[in-house]
């Protein structure tokens, strides 16, 4: 055990797998003597060489594409989209075309690729910096979605990720990368895919999030818990495919329920899990799912007011909570 | 070489404006069987071509996308190829290169027809998409957005290179998908690595309606290679002997770890873009007259003969044996009975991991 | 009036707009000569000119990026996406940057481009020409998206989106083209973006639906009838900004809800509807509120029968307007 | 012009490819004075920037891209052209292109600061991103993601040519741009309807970390002029009469209907990538050594001073202006709220408009 940050995380994880497996190497910009520009990439060029660690052009659908040709050719790219904001050139090789190649070759091929994508605000990105881009990706079936929020989740399920037989998009939360610190075990485990976290017990309310606002709904919890109200908070961890059942597990035991999540709210995770919750758990229900999330604005803006504005914090999410427990 | 054919375009650019490959061995020179061979190939493609157009003229299939004009090109291009060793990246209009690489009538027939048993999907996708399993011949068209398959063959030739293993991946294109953002970002990142791959467009100077004038400015798809510093060929791709010695140079030299190469293979599309076309809305009369008659079946029907290969019982055995195989085709493919959905829910994921519903 | 089919209201529409207003022109592959695959475009070049209506390269994130330009230098492009599923080229133009112009210049500069979308399945399309792929951009600020399903809402609402100073995603069902007829007023109309219309109006279920598949919910009421169900059907018509306030009406009034749409049910507009009014009307509803959409599979396969298995039908609604009627 | 320096790259490059401008008619000679307003503004440039670093530095500006060793192409380039007549597609690197167009320090530095009344965006995005007021002066510069300003830039000149507008629209973009799709898109659509604009490139041979050999496999971005079929000029990015020359021949091919250019000027990036970046752990240190030496405002000054332009006194005068002018930015800045979000939920749609919040 060490305590370490997720980007160390990361890193790690990536390390030890191209340890493990001659067939894993990484490409993307930056990534080789800059070592990325999170740094996540640190030191593997020196270990691995310029033929494993590749700084691309600067040309996303050529890293998702080259990835792809890769992982189909019988390699286990893990490809690095340098901001998720700039990931929309790649998305006609991801969305388009990875998602479909086992699926459409009725499994004559696969395409095991990651993508690891830095994302979310919270770090004076301004419009391109900050963007939560998740949804687009966890709609699509074909491909699985990873958005861990803690170091000891990041190592374990990245190297699930770069294991796992599908591609898989790797969302890191750029605000978790050095804030966020944890033990993580020395050497190899992994975490399963597809498998939510109960990151606080609880019995009041359940509340279901991901990624860096998870650790405000914690703080949010802790902050209840003086008022007397116990939070239950899940971690889905993994966007798809979704646990619900762990969800469920939780609602049916709480009869309340909340999600929270920093991206815009309409069309996305939260709805999803509502919906999900609204059903399968009608009859246990006594208040009305609620949500808090991003507002309806195209993306968090640079000023710190701005952006503060958009960012749900551990104080909205507590009032949510409130009201929630009143009800 | 079926010299007397001119390349329609501008002669000027079948040059190699940068790293040229001049010094790169060409492959060994074809006989008079090798021809006959090639020639076998397309007659057998046009013959099936023009079934499956028939089909679908009738209802029996759902939608064409013909090779007639290009047999030539696709023939050649794979006379220089070694089907075990190479990968190849098509795109919907390689009927002739899946007969080239050993692939069946009723095989592709399967395909148009949509029913069990056809070999790259499953019928999941549109004929000709898919991939073949790898052991027999990795060929690979994942989907029908054009261009994706130039990156994607790259990333295939980077992995082979970094195991160190010496194969050639070819990626073929038309024109039209010249103009994607991903053919420019496909070509810079092989030629950067020196990746063993062949750019193969087929240029039949149309992207569906739209002509070449207002694709891009330029005369010769194969200029473009000046932008990536790789070497570009333009060769008459109604000359099937040319385009083997392009492709063949162009192998080699990906072979010997000199990077890619742009062939251009100028064809014509010799029918509407698809069977749901209508090319006389924007087609002039004018611009396919004559065209059939450089028609590159009888060019080399009539170079066989001139060598003395051919004669007029092997021609008519050549011609009535293919119809034979494609009517039994026909037979089989319609009597094969549509997939049943029952596995419909198989391979989204690997079978047994997270998400897998099957 | 006259009747006719989607595509010519489609066509009339544009010619309509492009006679109004010369800033109005229309960029895309074949649109000229050819008249557009689906002959959305047939006739406007004889009568526009190759300058208003220009055939483009194969090369879609120019399409987008151009449009958008041109739309920010005062004109009013309506750009055709040959089909949906090779929209991923464009979406860093579309909703990465279209979505954000307005909000990214506080107002300086605007970006009032239309971009026409064929969409979805039910044409022997396969994997690759039958994908619905509204998610994407109904889930960003900033765009507004319409799906309409007949041929009257087709031109009211294309006219709404020419003249609407925003970037609009316009998503034309390809199997109603030729399918859906129906009456439409000569001339000028419009029909106001962001309102749902309520297709049938009934009074013991409500059923949320757009698109080709609100057809077969109406098929489906029709036979519920027969067994003295009375289905309300509300068209959503508006996928960015959602007319919840109907949807919500609706619901109070029939204290059931459904939603259908052929896209894949996870993380998409049904979720969507479904939690919101599972929070809204959380008191009026007598029954969970149910999803009838296409399976999570990567998209729409070839062969008749696997094409039959993934789009919902009139028959799969019906039975699920069933089992509602009897919770 | 400096003509004692010499671009880093290629000289056998700076030719014209295809579509030679060489007939084109150049811009008028600039005299003394003109060098003088463009020492002024590269001086000011250079002040302010390294005023942002410091305060970068200090804690007290969020991000910044220096434009230092950019400012001569930058001053060059907008010397020729027209600030009411022109259109201004820049990148995050066009500090001087900013300040050369009329925007003052004071405002820039707000953006830096992320302070109210920032004139871009109101502190919504990073410094330099947003538009300016069109009718003060048309700078877009939408968004951060590399190379969307080109295919941007290409329809705006379409719609200045369908309304007959003559005006010259300018794509800015680093080498590292040009490897995108979007950039080839760009280019072959300019190219094929003859559009006005100039596809200008400051080439500093990194993009981030990543050096010309790993982003291109040529050695001049102007090379892929030729895949157009476009002239492609490469030019000394120190020398801002070279620019000014080449700019000025490819607004006058623009204005004449004749189509786009791409202008390729070689520069070198003096400070890391940004403020975030920490160039030693990738830029051998001899890639810097003699590269200050060539620094083009010394170098101008030099040349000022020779012609008997410049003296002493009026070059104290220049520097200390700038000075004067940064210090009292610098304070006025510092000194101004940042935004309230009491406009935060405004023009996500238009006023009014379906979806409005505000
Ligand atoms: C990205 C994308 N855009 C549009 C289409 C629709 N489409 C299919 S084929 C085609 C024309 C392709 O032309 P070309 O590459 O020259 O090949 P050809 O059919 O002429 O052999 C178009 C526009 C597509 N499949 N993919
Ligand atoms: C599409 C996209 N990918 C990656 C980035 C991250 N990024 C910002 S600037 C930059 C390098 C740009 O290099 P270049 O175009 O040469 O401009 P320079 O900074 O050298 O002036 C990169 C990779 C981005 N902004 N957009
Ligand atoms: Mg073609
Ligand atoms: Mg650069």
């Amino acid at each position: 055990m060490a305590e370490m940050t997720v980007i160390e995380a990361v890193r790690e994880a990536l390390r030890e797998e191209m340890e493990r497996d001659p067939a894993v190497f990484t490409l993307g910009e930056d990534i080789g003597a800059r070592g990325g520009v999170f740094l996540a990439t640190e030191g593997l060029i020196e270990q691995f060489g310029a033929e494993r660690v590749i700084d691309t052009p600067l040309a996303e659908a050529s890293i998702g594409g080259v990835a792809l040709g890769a992982a189909v050719n019988g390699m286990r790219p893990v490809a690095e989209i340098e901001f998720g904001d700039f990931i929309w050139p790649a998305v006609n090789q991801v969305i388009g075309e990875a998602a479909r190649v086992r699926y459409g070759t009725q499994g004559r091929r696969s395409a095991p690729l990651v993508l690891r994508v830095p994302y979310g605000g919270g770090v004076r990105g301004g419009l391109f910096h900050s963007q939560s881009i998740e949804v687009a990706f966890a709609h699509q079936p074909g491909l699985k979605v990873i958005a861990p929020s803690t170091p000891y989740d990041a190592k374990g399920l990245l190297k699930s990720a770069v294991r796992d037989d599908d591609p898989v998009i790797f969302f890191e939360h750029k605000r978790t990368y050095r804030l966020v610190k944890g033990d993580v075990p020395n050497g190899d485990y992994t975490i399963p895919i597809g498998q939510a976290d109960v990151k606080r017990a609880g019995s009041d309310m359940t509340v279901v999030s991901y990624g860096l606002v998870m650790h405000y709904c914690l703080e949010a919890a802790a902050a209840l818990a003086e008022e007397g109200v116990d939070v239950e908070v899940v971690d889905l961890r993994t966007l798809r495919p979704l646990d619900t059942d762990t969800v469920l597990e939780s609602v049916r035991k709480t009869s309340k329920a909340m999600v929270v999540h920093e991206d815009t709210k309409a069309i996305g995770i939260g709805g999803e899990i509502a919906a999900v919750i609204a059903d399968e758990a009608f009859e246990d229900l006594d208040a009305p799912v609620k949500r808090v999330a991003g507002p309806e604005v195209p993306a968090m803006p640079f000023s710190p007011l701005l952006e503060a504005e958009f960012m749900p914090s551990a104080e909205k999410i507590a009032t949510a909570m409130r009201e929630l427990a009143a009800y | 070489m079926l010299s007397e054919q001119t390349s329609p375009n501008n002669p000027e650019t079948n040059s190699r404006p940068a790293g040229s490959a001049e010094n790169d061995a060409g492959p060994p020179t074809l006989n008079d069987n090798d021809l006959l061979e090639m020639y076998r190939t397309m007659v057998l493609s046009r013959v099936l071509d023009q079934r499956i157009w028939q089909m679908n003229r009738q209802g029996r299939a759902a939608i064409v996308a013909s090779a007639q004009g290009h047999e030539a090109a696709q023939v050649g291009a794979i006379r220089a190829l070694d089907p075990e060793r190479d990968r190849f990246y098509i795109y919907y209009r390689e009927l002739t290169t899946m007969l080239a690489l050993g692939i069946t009538p009723l095989e592709l027939l399967l395909g148009f027809l949509a029913k069990d048993g056809e070999p790259l999907s499953g019928a999941r996708q549109f004929p000709l998409h898919g991939a073949i399993d790898r052991q027999r011949c990795d060929i690979v068209s994942f989907s029908n957005v054009v261009a994706t398959q130039l990156p994607q063959a790259v990333g295939v030739a980077l992995a082979d290179k970094m195991r160190g293993e010496k194969r050639v991946t070819v990626a073929y294109f038309g024109d039209g998908a010249s103009s994607m953002g991903e053919t420019h970002e496909a070509m810079n990142f092989a030629a950067i690595h020196r990746l063993p791959v062949i750019f193969f467009c087929e240029n039949n100077k149309y992207a569906i309606s739209v002509p070449l004038a207002q694709q891009m400015n330029i005369e010769s798809v194969a200029t473009r290679a000046t932008a990536y510093g790789i070497p570009g060929i333009e060769v008459n791709g109604f000359d099937p002997v040319a385009v083997y010695e392009a492709v063949g140079a162009a192998a080699n030299r990906a072979l010997a770890g000199d990077g890619p190469t742009l062939v251009e293979a100028v064809v014509e599309r010799f029918l509407p873009h698809t069977s749901d076309d209508d090319d006389t809305r924007y087609r002039p009369a004018e611009d396919l007259e004559g065209i059939r008659d450089l028609d590159p079946i009888p060019a080399t029907e009539k170079l066989l003969r001139a060598s003395g290969a051919l004669d007029d019982a092997l021609d008519q055995e050549i011609k009535s044996a293919a119809q034979k195989i494609v009517n039994q085709a026909t037979e089989d493919a319609e009597n094969a009975p549509f997939p049943e959905p029952h596995d419909f829910y198989d391979q989204v994921y690997a079978p047994g991991s997270p998400g897998d519903q099957s």
